[in-house]
């Protein structure tokens, strides 16, 4: 038994700690997201997002450090914690000590407070942990900690930009708010129902329910329990499949509303809307894509659109993310994670998306112009999954909650 | 009252969707004790298939391609995989049905990349068929109604009115005897595993538009189908019907009512705790049943078999 | 002591309406061998799932040295002292020869559901069980796995198991069914040696078994018990000739 | 599964209490253990080496079920899950309310709740064998799967339930908070747990759990319940499951929604399979393989779970005795002393059989990239060797080679056969 054990165990090992080869001076960034698995499709699309704006933002404006160049090392955590934590000790042992992942808030806060014990034990191998999309707003409050940057707004933000909008529509008198069954779905309920209250007086929440995640295979009798409240407007945090048979069972039921989403766009979701979706859903975002900002947002997009023809850029904080790391990387002289993440706290950024986004240096939350974009195809001038649709911008609300409160007690070291 | 009707509906059409995932696997199960784990993917492949096609002819053509497709898939995995496996045993063959499943879903995703594909009712069906009070019902869910409908009366016709079908009704009842009844017993197996798979992919065909075609749509599917033939009772078309339509009932009411387990539970003469937010049960004063829906049919599958280990209208137990 | 061994009054079985086990009254006496004949279909195997708790009854009452057994699960009556084999072979297939016996062993040795002792550790276990492989003669197989033996030594194998745990009452279902005259003959002479002083109840067609082994023969006829008495009064029943013997004999030829 | 079960252990005369060839394996393997870390010191490597020592326990525990008693369970995962949450728990408890329990018990008491979880559970579940209890497990498996989700104040939802290994009392003046630590403080449960389960077996329960697998209706009319003895391994099978869980809370401080779900139920299911489920070691290989494929594979390439699905399927097909049934196969011909015969033929086989998987593979990645790799990145790399995806030469070079070897495999097969056939004929007895 031991010694097939030890031969098995001695080719691989081998293989694996030796065989790893890397450009001697490159600035390494584990990407630690799913790319495999029935929820891969946005780790993939996130891996291209961050290739391409490492090669774009950093490498070809001459990489930081006067030559140093970004390079994105893809590890597969197949949507699991324990895959998670176990890629990221292979990825700091080659060396990686910049880590970023977005899909899933379970997986961040698992890798959250991994980092957190890992640079306590190992001050000679500390880690930081760039958080491009996962928004539970307890990562920058309760569970925040000085090695944890997060880029994209959180729920939290989002829906405050959202009811700012909805709060403008006196048209609005019924509310009806649906999620997924886990933290995130919560997050959104509740920061709904809290910012409606306080914003939106004539207004009601006529329906706040969670159904299970991933699991529900026919969302009909949701839809008719939506057309039953008479709702004026729908908010929903989901995601992925649970977004498309929501969004498409709710349309088909007959409710001509709006229907606020978080995550309804890309990865073929906008594809199979089509024009079923068009005048109900929007989508509350940081970074619109349409109309474009400047012309090099525009040369951006379609530079990524021609290299990676089946995704697209859905998740723009990745850009913005690229960029403020090479500043900081720039600014704090060194790779060193103490020193760049002390640059990165409250530094100020002109987004390639427009506008300006802000690292708060309380909790390590971005601040950053939040918009509410409609699904349509008129006036696109970037559509997304290679279709005629896309998103168009409808309202900013510029520096979403820059003033929010926050529970984070920063430790800094 | 009408909501009530509308459900009634809505239910319909979700059961007799998952009828007809589960009769052909009742049927594979009932002829060759093989309780097919990849019965699902045979689903997604139908869907996935159907979309491709549709994507160079439209919708129709793929109605009848796409199972078509899928039965052939079928019945070559029985020939060249399950048949040998079989000589090991059912459990062999449950497990290799097993990995089937995950190497489905692995050969789909490296064939049509991991996005949602934009497979959609064809334009002919996209009206709403009629509306009860303001709740619109599609014509392409009366269509859906319509060809599980004809599924089943053609099953049932096939399984009681020619030749074949009392082979199999007697496979059904004596799984033994049939072996030594002369026929061409492997040849009958390919056919009902060919058959049971493309019965899968039409529900796939006309589910995909609706539920939706993507890499983890086997998965959601996955057990309920076990479940569902579990409680209707393994080897029973009827009890197949039954529990489908049961479950699809069951979880179309659950996730329409929000009734809170906490009402109930003060129903029944439990005192809420005052200070909710510090005790260990605090989730399940607030829960409510339409948060539980989709795990219902477990709930009841357990209580079932440890009742009735046969199932509702299971004659052997297995 | 002078209960019978085992007791069965008026017992009844029905399978749906099919009633076959029609009120059957039977005394077996302690340490008497008991046959019980009859044609195919009376419901031979049926009375010994019966009495060995393998079905439930639908009537009447089985004791064992006086006490009601009927309905309990087969491992309680075995508990009680009694064991009985199968028609058709029925041991563990995938264990060694001396695994099956030792199996039969374990629960009446004391073993029950013990995880504190291994069981290649206990002397007198290793030593009892190659006792009763030497009393069964199948000691030079006795690491052979069961599953590959020939179809009589199975058999013997299954006599093994059976009387292993010592039980008073050992019931056979047809020991030497599909067996060659030379191994019948040699089953004869294994079960009357591993059966001495013991209670024996036994289902058997050939008669020249029946005849040499049973010092009681009862006849099971269409689930009723038409005569029970000595070999030479039954061979002498006008009713057994009549309804089972005749035919039987013509069968034979 | 019967193939090649021979019980060497017993042996005629009663046995002295140890023998040296049973003792051998357990030291080589303890100090292989001991070793292991000098060798391979990354980080990494501890952590992917604790992680199997803990797929080791569970996948042995899982097979007490489907190897030993015949169990087949979708919802094992529960009973490790549930071990480990609790121990999560109880780390909280050493951190805040000064609970006072070294770390290195913890995972007995993660044991003590898998064991308490089965216990009531398997109380229903293990009453009717076969696809009742398959199918009941799938039931509870789902069901608590479910409610990890829903009762926050327990599972923590879908974020789970962290904790800090280091606050306990130092025991031995170690503190854990490095991983090498945390290494030996899994290897000694593994030798513990893996030598308990081993010796489970050998005890009368652990023997009629074989018996009620092979026969239940025979074990009753020995004497015995099967719904017993199935419940008691089921219990057993449970507790161990818990240590697993234990361990993993220990390793990764945290516990989430997948240690209780069908993903993981299911791995564990084609882990022990994937070994072999009629031998002890099965599990054993079935864990380091799966932990490779799926912590390493995945670093090379994007389709590993397309490799380890086609292992899968074609191990069920082949070899349904499992990777170590591969290898036990082989034990006659080396007892026979025929060994020998079969050495040319395998060498012959080899190269042959390199090539075709590799070209396969080579086929299945070139074609992977050359549909999914971004527009302009023609370029790829396999096994050092730099191309273009999308030019005609690597396609022909890998096409060529999969059929050509393959060619080769068919040519050879025949003589293959023969030798493998002359290598296992035993001369017969007069």
């Amino acid at each position: 038994m031991s010694k097939i054990k030890g031969m098995i165990l001695g080719t691989i090992m081998t293989g694996l700690l030796g065989g790893v080869a890397y450009a001697a001076d490159s600035v390494k960034i584990a990407f630690i997201d799913p790319l495999s698995g029935p929820v891969a499709t946005t780790g993939t699309n996130g891996l291209a997002e961050w290739k391409f704006a490492a090669e774009k933002l950093v490498n070809e404006q001459g990489g930081v450090l006067g030559g140093r160049k970004f390079e994105i090392v893809a590890f597969d955590n197949k949507i699991s914690p324990k895959e998670s934590l176990i890629q990221l000790q292979v990825a700091i042992d080659q060396g990686i000590r910049f880590v970023a992942q977005g899909n899933s808030s379970g997986v961040a806060n698992a890798l959250t407070s991994a980092i957190k014990k890992h640079n306590k034990r190992n001050p000679d191998k500390r880690v930081l942990f760039l958080n491009y999309s996962a928004v539970d707003p307890a990562l920058t409050n309760d569970k925040c900690n000085f090695w944890h940057f997060r880029f994209d707004a959180n729920a939290d933000i989002k829906m405050d930009a959202l009811t700012d909008i909805l709060a403008k529509d006196d048209g609005i008198k019924n509310v009806y708010i649906i999620g997924q069954d886990y933290s995130f779905g919560k997050a959104v309920a509740a920061a709904a129902v809290r910012n409606i209250g306080k914003k939106m007086p004539n207004a009601k929440v006529v329906g706040n329910e969670l159904h299970p995640i991933g699991k529900v295979k026919d969302f009909t009798p949701y839809a008719r329990k939506i057309m039953a409240s008479k709702a004026d407007a729908v908010i929903t945090g989901n995601w992925g499949s649970d977004m498309v048979g929501l969004g498409k069972a709710i349309i088909q039921a007959g409710y001509k509303g709006p229907i606020f989403t978080y995550y309804a766009a890309s990865n073929g979701i906008t594809k199979t809307f089509g024009a079923e979706g068009k005048g109900v859903i929007r989508l509350v975002a940081e970074g619109a894509i349409n109309p474009p900002a400047s012309a090099r947002t525009s040369d951006y997009i379609n530079g990524f659109e021609a290299k990676y023809p089946d995704h697209d850029i859905s998740q723009a904080r990745i850009a913005n993310a690229a960029e403020m790391l090479a500043k900081a990387i720039d600014k704090a002289g060194s790779t060193d994670v103490i020193k760049v993440a002390y640059a990165l706290e409250g530094m100020e950024h002109n987004s390639i998306w427009g506008g300006k986004v802000k690292m708060r240096a309380s909790d390590h939350q971005a601040i950053q112009n939040v918009h509410i974009q409609a699904h349509t195809d008129e006036n696109i001038t970037h559509a997304l999954d290679n279709s005629a649709y896309g998103l168009v911008k409808e309202n900013t609300v510029v520096n979403a909650a820059m003033d929010s409160p926050t529970t984070c007690k920063m430790k800094r070291p | 009252m009408e909501l009530f009707f509308v459900n009634i509906l809505d239910g319909l059409v979700t059961g007799l969707l998952l009828f007809m995932l589960c009769s052909g696997l009742t049927l594979i199960f009932s002829m060759m004790g093989v309780l097919n784990f990849a019965h699902a993917s045979f689903y997604m492949l139908g869907a996935y298939f159907a979309y491709k096609i549709s994507t160079y002819t439209g919708f129709w053509p793929g109605l009848v391609i796409a199972p078509v497709l899928v039965g052939i898939a079928g019945a070559l995995v029985e020939r060249y995989g399950l048949r040998r496996v079989h000589q090991y045993g059912h459990v062999p063959e449950l497990i290799f049905t097993f990995g089937l499943a995950l190497l489905i879903e692995e050969v789909v995703q490296f064939f049509f990349g991991k996005n949602q594909m934009a497979y959609d009712e064809p334009h002919i069906l996209d009206f709403t068929a009629f509306t009860i009070a303001g709740n619109a019902f599609p014509a392409y869910k009366v269509f859906m109604i319509f060809m599980a409908m004809a599924v089943f009366l053609v099953l049932l016709y096939i399984l009681t009115r020619t030749r074949v079908g009392m082979i199999i009704q007697a496979a059904l009842s004596y799984p033994n005897t049939v072996q030594n009844l002369g026929h061409n017993v492997p040849l009958v197996f390919m056919g009902v595993f060919g058959v049971g798979t493309a019965l899968a992919g039409l529900a796939g065909v006309i589910a995909g538009p609706v539920l939706g075609t993507f890499p983890g749509m086997a998965a959601v599917l996955g057990s309920i189908v076990f479940v569902t033939i579990v409680i209707g009772g393994l080897g029973s078309l009827w009890g197949a019907l039954v529990a489908s339509l049961l479950i699809g009932w069951l979880q179309t009411f659950a996730a329409s009512y929000n009734i809170v387990i906490g009402d109930v539970l003060m129903s029944i003469g439990f005192s809420k705790p005052v200070n909710i937010d510090d005790g260990a049960f605090r989730d399940l004063w607030t829960l409510t049943v339409s948060q539980i829906g989709p795990i219902l049919p477990f709930l009841l599958m357990v209580l079932v078999l440890a009742i009735r280990p046969q199932g509702l209208f299971g004659k052997r137990e297995t | 002591m002078n209960k019978p061994a085992i007791e069965l009054q008026n017992l009844r079985k029905s399978f749906g309406l099919a009633e076959i086990i029609r009120g059957v009254d039977l005394n077996v006496v302690k340490g008497e061998r008991h046959a019980i004949i009859g044609p195919n279909g009376a419901g031979k195997s049926t009375l010994f799932n019966l009495i060995t708790g393998k079905l439930r009854v639908s009537g009447g009452s089985i004791k064992m040295h006086g006490e009601p057994v009927e309905n309990l699960k087969p491992f309680d009556i075995s508990r009680r002292g009694l064991s009985r084999s199968f028609q058709i072979t029925n041991i563990f297939p995938k264990m060694t020869v001396f695994e099956n016996i030792r199996c039969g062993l374990l629960w009446t040795m004391g073993y029950k559901y013990s995880f504190w002792t291994l069981v290649n550790r206990q002397p007198r276990l290793t030593e009892r069980t190659d006792e009763i492989l030497e009393q069964i003669n199948m000691s030079s197989k006795r690491n052979d796995i069961a599953g590959v033996l020939t179809y009589a030594e199975q058999r013997a194998l299954e006599i093994g198991i059976t009387i292993a745990g010592g039980a008073d009452i050992i019931m056979l279902d047809e020991p030497t069914a599909g067996m060659s005259h030379s191994e019948t003959d040699y089953m004869v002479e294994l079960i009357r040696g591993v059966t001495e002083n013991k209670t024996l109840v036994m289902v058997e067609h050939d008669m020249g078994v029946v005849f040499d082994l049973a010092d009681i023969i009862s006849v099971l006829v269409y689930g009723e018990i038409i005569a029970s008495d000595t070999p030479e009064n039954v061979r002498a029943d006008a009713k057994v000739q009549e309804a089972y013997l005749g035919s039987a004999a013509d069968a034979e030829h | 599964m019967s193939v090649v079960k021979k019980v060497s252990a017993e042996s005629n005369t009663t046995a002295p209490w140890i023998s040296a060839s049973q003792i051998t394996p357990w030291i080589l393997a303890i100090v292989f253990l001991l070793i292991l870390p000098l060798i391979f010191t990354s980080g990494s490597a501890l952590t992917i080496m604790n992680q199997m020592a803990i797929t080791i326990i569970f996948a042995l525990a899982y097979n007490m079920l489907l190897g030993q008693g015949g169990m087949l369970s979708f919802g094992h995962a529960v009973y490790m899950g549930i071990g480990g949450f609790f121990c999560v728990h109880l780390m909280n408890m050493i951190e805040y309310d000064n609970l006072w329990l070294p770390l290195p018990f913890l995972p007995l008491f993660g044991g003590l709740f898998g064991l308490i979880s089965a216990m009531f559970i398997g109380s229903f579940s293990t009453s009717r064998a076969g696809t009742v209890f398959a199918m009941i497990s799938l039931g509870v498996g789902e069901l608590i799967a479910a409610s990890s989700i829903i009762v926050v104040a327990f599972f923590g939802g879908e974020e789970g339930i962290g904790g800090d290994r280091t606050m306990g009392p130092s025991t031995f003046g170690l503190d854990f908070a490095s991983q090498i630590e945390v290494y030996y403080l899994t290897a000694t449960w593994l030798v513990i747990s893996a030598l308990a389960m081993f010796l489970f077996s050998r005890t009368p329960i652990g023997r009629i759990a074989n018996a009620v697998r092979d026969n239940e209706e025979r074990a009753e009319f020995l004497g015995y319940s099967q719904r017993n003895v199935r419940f008691i391994s089921f219990c057993a099978s449970g507790f161990f499951a818990g240590i697993a869980g234990g361990l993993f809370a220990i390793n990764y401080e945290i516990l989430t929604e997948e240690n209780l779900n069908l993903a993981t139920s299911g791995s564990i299911l084609l882990i022990t399979f994937l070994g072999g489920v009629g031998f002890f070691v099965g599990p054993i290989i079935g864990a380091i393989v799966f932990t490779l494929l799926q912590t390493v594979l995945s670093l090379y390439t994007e389709i590993w779970q397309l490799y380890l699905g086609t292992l899968f399927v074609l191990t069920v097909m082949f070899f349904p005795f499992g990777l170590t049934g591969l290898i036990a196969i082989h034990l006659q011909p080396y007892k026979l002393g025929k060994i020998s015969i079969l050495f040319r033929p395998y060498l012959h086989m080899v190269v042959p059989a390199v090539v075709c998987v590799l070209s396969l593979s080579s086929l299945l990645e070139i074609a992977f990239h050359a549909k999914h790799a971004a527009i302009g990145e023609e370029q790829m790399s396999l096994f050092g060797i730099g191309f273009n995806s999308h030019s005609f030469l690597p396609w022909m070079i890998v096409i060529v080679l999969s059929i050509g070897s393959g060619w080769m495999i068919r040519r050879i097969a025949p003589g293959l056969n023969e030798s493998w056939d002359e290598a296992n004929y035993v001369e017969p007895r007069v």
